[in-house]
């Protein structure tokens, strides 16, 4: 999926807000028309993204038995108190559908974009939000430091973590006070080198010239292609189609 | 910008996000856990102010529902816990008390639950749904009180802080 | 020929908890176009401080600190100092930026403002230099301490600098990452002609070097060729500093009598010596 | 009070794409109020080594029994583990988190449920034997020291346990010559002076060459060569081969051999190079 980061955001949101904008159950058919062939395109198997629906089971089940049974509306099946409804019915498994949609959809966001492309799409998309204050470069600057650190701390922790527990910590303790006051001895040390870091870290980009985003270049340059234009337009055929579909049903 | 705030900020984000990825505590009351995300994002603004905790609470947690598959809460969570800490940092800004941290990290907890009441209400479609969530997100978040205030007072007294505070804002 | 670097009468004066200290008293050194320059001095003694001064991080608080030509203290220069004399830092972590290699090479140029095409070619050909192109689609997390020191030392390259400061970048590394980024070093100086300032605190890797200078309490003690320096066996030791282990033996044969060259780096030398 | 291991293999993530064999059938015995080197590169596996040790990770399979206690079985419980043996891990000094030096030494005493009066002894005791004065520091703040001074404070928080085996994992990792040999001698009396068994993890040969009673080196998850430095350094080839230098001086005598001189060939620090070079020249 070698699409601008941006249009995979912004094609995302869009396709969140569409899920939240139908109704009914006829654009379903537009949704999973959709859905498929981002899927498709984006070479992703399709059993990983069902794969990551998994640990969501529960909370499916919980969204379909509690619409379907605390809707009022027509009864069509009832036991003692529980009232099947059929609008329940209906409503149930509308949310499910659109949750899952909701979650098949976001995940090939984070399936076909790397963390670069995320970090850089974010940036280009804020920068029209500069004017009003929005520090697009810096915020983009901070999210790709998180990520280069996110590996550095966990060790880190892992780290910390055993030299206090051959200290004799005790980060096991059954107490959520007891338990609580245990981590000082982990979270301490953690902030101070995480500072210690930023210092450091503050000091290497200084001497390599940063400067803010203020004149610089990139060495891969994200430029608008064509495949960019098109899945632009699709997209707006694809919203056109949600909304317009509110107003026919 | 300062440099040294942006390093300081993504380091946060991280720390943050690792927190509510990783560092998870086992609850045996009520056989769930507890990460201790909301811990961090406490202590963030509680040293660094409202804008740190608005933007390391908000990124760091949105990044970390999107590295572990949650992806479809990320942009709630992004203005969730950006506000907790928003707030937090806004009522911790006359000065570093044990009672104002409790008080200020109660209004954020509180925030928290209730904002992800309403997000959970939105997507599933029911209020009742979203309550299931209820119970779990109020022990989180005592939990994170009784971690970040102890936390925060410690790394307060540290060297590093007392003379890198003029970093609030 | 010419200097590349001029330190002249730097003073550097810092406050903490209402005293003030000083980390530099009037230090004077100079480094040529080309020189392999070692540092050495115990901690402390105001050698990070002095490297600070050199791409300026720190500018002098009296004194003058002259980088080709540009004095640090003028604020127009700054940018280009910075990419004349380059800085590689102690912690290998801390110092890359970018979740990719290549990524983070290109950190340095990208800042300089140059076109993508040539930043391509550059991050490229720094890769090469240091030996890391393979690694390049990785992440830092992933390499090792000295391969993590030799990408950043690709980052500096990469902004084409004519002198490149280590400020203890071996401290950390175990020995074989220290053999692979002293050779990387080497390598530069010789076949790129960069100029290099080493701080360390391992005298094998000064024992190589065209000058050595040795600092204590922010002043320079001892300056000249490494034989010239690390004959001195009784002052260094008294400064709390060694003396590569075939010197040391040729000192401690001297005082009993042998008559030897004292100024004794390596095992051939003493083999030669002893063997006449 | 003695450290049996036997046939020890740890796997990380086992059963994963990320499985790795970090101990490979370790077998090794240390015996009471020895001085151990641990030599091998990164990766050898020798910080895993020294975890189990102390408890912090659980062997795949294999047995470690410390003075006729099997700390691999089931339901022994830490903190007996940890009163017998302590470890340092390298760069310390990150450890610390306390607000007074008195208070970080004294969390691992206080761990261990002693009393407030026998602390308070440890953490003198402690305090006086890596080189920190007690009245003066003890209520200062850790974070005010010097990076070497901090790495004494943490530790004197572990010696402040009384282990009867200490593992220092690389005490020296970026000190100065100076800071170095402090820190060496200090661990050199505890040896001495208090009969502690000492293991330290290690990558320069000089150090243990003049330090170590015997070197257990590892390479690949196992036990390579053990024995005297002396012995050990016999096999100057299979070292190298590992990645793994040797003390400068044996290539002198190896070099200064073939010339012709005619002294001893287990030749492993200066000061017995040395008086063997003098006792040469003298004699011819």
């Amino acid at each position: 999926h070698r699409l601008d980061p941006r249009v995979k955001i912004a094609g995302t949101f869009a396709f969140m807000a569409s899920l939240f904008i139908i109704d009914s159950f006829v654009p379903y058919a537009l949704i999973i028309l959709f859905l498929g062939g981002v899927i498709g395109m984006s070479k992703i198997p399709a059993g990983y993204v069902i794969k990551g629906l998994k640990p969501l089971i529960p909370i499916l089940v919980l969204t379909l038995v509690i619409n379907m049974f605390l809707t009022p509306g027509e009864l069509i099946w009832s036991m003692g108190p529980l009232k099947l409804t059929s609008e329940g019915l209906r409503q149930g498994v509308f949310m499910v559908v659109r949750l899952i949609f909701l979650i098949i959809g976001t995940s090939i966001l984070t399936l076909a974009t790397s963390p670069i492309q995320l970090t850089d799409g974010i940036e280009m998309l804020l920068n029209p939000f500069k004017k009003i204050g929005v520090p697009a470069h810096e915020l983009a600057m901070m999210m790709t430091i998180a990520l280069r650190f996110i590996p550095t701390l966990l060790d880190e922790t892992d780290k910390i973590m055993k030299a206090q527990m051959a200290r004799g910590a005790d980060f096991e303790s059954k107490n959520l006070m007891r338990r609580a006051k245990n981590l000082v001895p982990l979270l301490v040390p953690l902030f101070i080198s995480a500072f210690r870091r930023a210092d450091e870290l503050a000091m290497a980009m200084e001497a390599r010239c940063y400067r803010g985003g203020e004149n610089r270049t990139r060495m891969k340059q994200i430029r608008m292609e064509k495949r960019d234009y098109i899945s632009y337009g699709i997209m707006s055929i694809y919203m056109a189609g949600i909304v317009a579909s509110r107003w026919i049903i | 910008m300062k440099i040294k705030q942006i390093t300081l900020l993504g380091l946060m984000m991280a720390a943050i996000c690792i927190g509510t990825m990783s560092i998870m505590i086992p609850m045996p009351a009520t056989g769930g856990y507890v990460n201790i995300g909301d811990s961090v994002i406490f202590m963030t603004s509680i040293l660094f102010g409202p804008a740190a905790g608005l933007i390391a609470g908000g990124i760091g947690s949105a990044l970390a529902d999107l590295l572990s598959g949650y992806a479809h809460w990320a942009p709630f969570t992004l203005v969730i816990k950006g506000l907790e800490g928003l707030v937090v940092g806004l009522l911790m800004k006359k000065g570093l008390s044990k009672g104002r941290m409790l008080t200020s990290t109660l209004v954020g907890a509180c925030l928290m639950v209730t904002g992800y009441l309403f997000a959970g209400a939105f997507m599933e479609g029911s209020m009742l749904v979203a309550l299931e969530s209820v119970p779990g997100n109020i022990f989180q978040g005592v939990a994170s009180m009784a971690i970040a205030v102890p936390v925060s007072i410690a790394i307060s007294k540290t060297s590093y802080v007392r003379d890198n505070m003029l970093s609030r804002n | 020929m010419d200097d590349i670097i001029r330190v002249e009468n730097v003073e550097f004066e810092y406050s903490k908890e209402e005293e003030t200290l000083k980390a530099l008293d009037g230090i004077s050194l100079d480094v040529k176009k080309g020189e392999f320059a070692v540092i050495i001095g115990h901690n402390g003694s105001g050698k990070s401080t002095l490297a600070k001064h050199l791409n300026a991080i720190l500018r002098p608080t009296r004194g003058k600190v002259i980088v080709k030509g540009m004095d640090t203290g003028e604020e127009s220069r700054l940018w280009d100092i910075r990419q004349t004399a380059g800085m590689v830092f102690q912690n290998p972590d801390n110092q890359l930026v970018a979740t990719v290699v290549e990524e983070d090479v290109a950190f340095g140029p990208e800042n300089l403002g140059i076109e993508p095409r040539e930043i391509r070619k550059r991050v490229d050909d720094a890769l090469n230099a240091v030996d890391m192109y393979e690694y390049r689609k990785k992440g830092p997390h992933l390499l090792s301490g000295g391969q993590k020191q030799r990408v950043a030392i690709a980052g500096v390259i990469a902004m084409k600098p004519d002198c490149i400061i280590f400020d203890e970048s071996t401290a950390m590394l175990d020995p074989s990452g220290r053999r692979e980024v002293i050779s990387t070093i080497k390598r530069l100086n010789k076949e790129d002609g960069i100029t290099i300032i080493h701080i360390t605190h391992f005298m094998e890797e000064a024992v190589d070097a065209d000058r050595l200078f040795v600092m204590e309490a922010g002043r320079l003690v001892m300056q000249g060729h490494p034989r010239e320096i690390f004959v001195q066996v009784e002052k260094l030791k008294e400064l709390g500093l060694d003396v590569p282990q075939m010197t040391e033996l040729a000192y401690e044969l001297k005082k009993c009598g042998i008559d030897m060259d004292s100024n004794i780096l390596t095992v051939d030398e003493m083999v030669n010596s002893l063997c006449r | 009070m003695s450290i049996i291991v036997k046939d020890l293999v740890h796997i990380y993530n086992p059963k994963s794409p990320f499985e790795s064999r970090a101990l490979d059938g370790v077998n090794i015995e240390i015996k009471k109020g020895e001085f151990i080197g641990l030599i091998g590169h990164t990766g050898s596996g020798k910080s895993t080594l020294v975890q189990h040790l102390n408890g912090l990770l659980k062997p795949t399979s294999g047995k470690i029994i410390i003075n006729d206690l099997d700390i691999t079985g089931e339901g022994v419980s830490l903190t007996s583990i940890r009163k017998k043996v302590g470890l340092v891990f390298q760069y310390p000094e990150y450890q610390i988190f306390e607000e007074t030096i008195y208070k970080d030494i004294a969390f691992g005493p206080s761990n261990l449920g002693m009393s407030e009066d026998e602390i308070h002894e440890r953490i003198k005791e402690s305090m006086e034997i890596v080189g920190l004065d007690f009245e003066r520091l003890k209520d200062r703040s850790p974070f005010d020291l010097s990076g070497g001074q901090r790495r004494r404070v943490a530790i004197a928080g572990v010696i402040a346990m009384k282990p009867e085996v200490l593992i220092l994992d690389e005490p020296t990792a970026g000190l100065d010559p100076k800071g170095r040999d402090d820190i060496l001698a200090q661990i050199k009396q505890l040896h001495s002076k208090y009969g502690i068994t000492i293991i330290i993890v290690s990558h320069s040969m000089e150090d243990m060459a003049k330090l170590a009673d015997r070197l257990i080196v590892m390479n690949r998850g196992k036990a390579e060569i053990e024995g005297t430095p002396r012995e050990v350094f016999r096999h100057e080839d299979r070292l190298k081969g590992i990645g793994l230098g040797v003390p400068s001086v044996l290539e002198l005598v190896k070099k200064l051999r073939a010339k012709g001189f005619g002294i001893r060939e287990d030749i492993i620090t200066i000061e017995e190079a040395k008086s063997e070079i003098l006792k040469y020249i003298k004699e011819n």
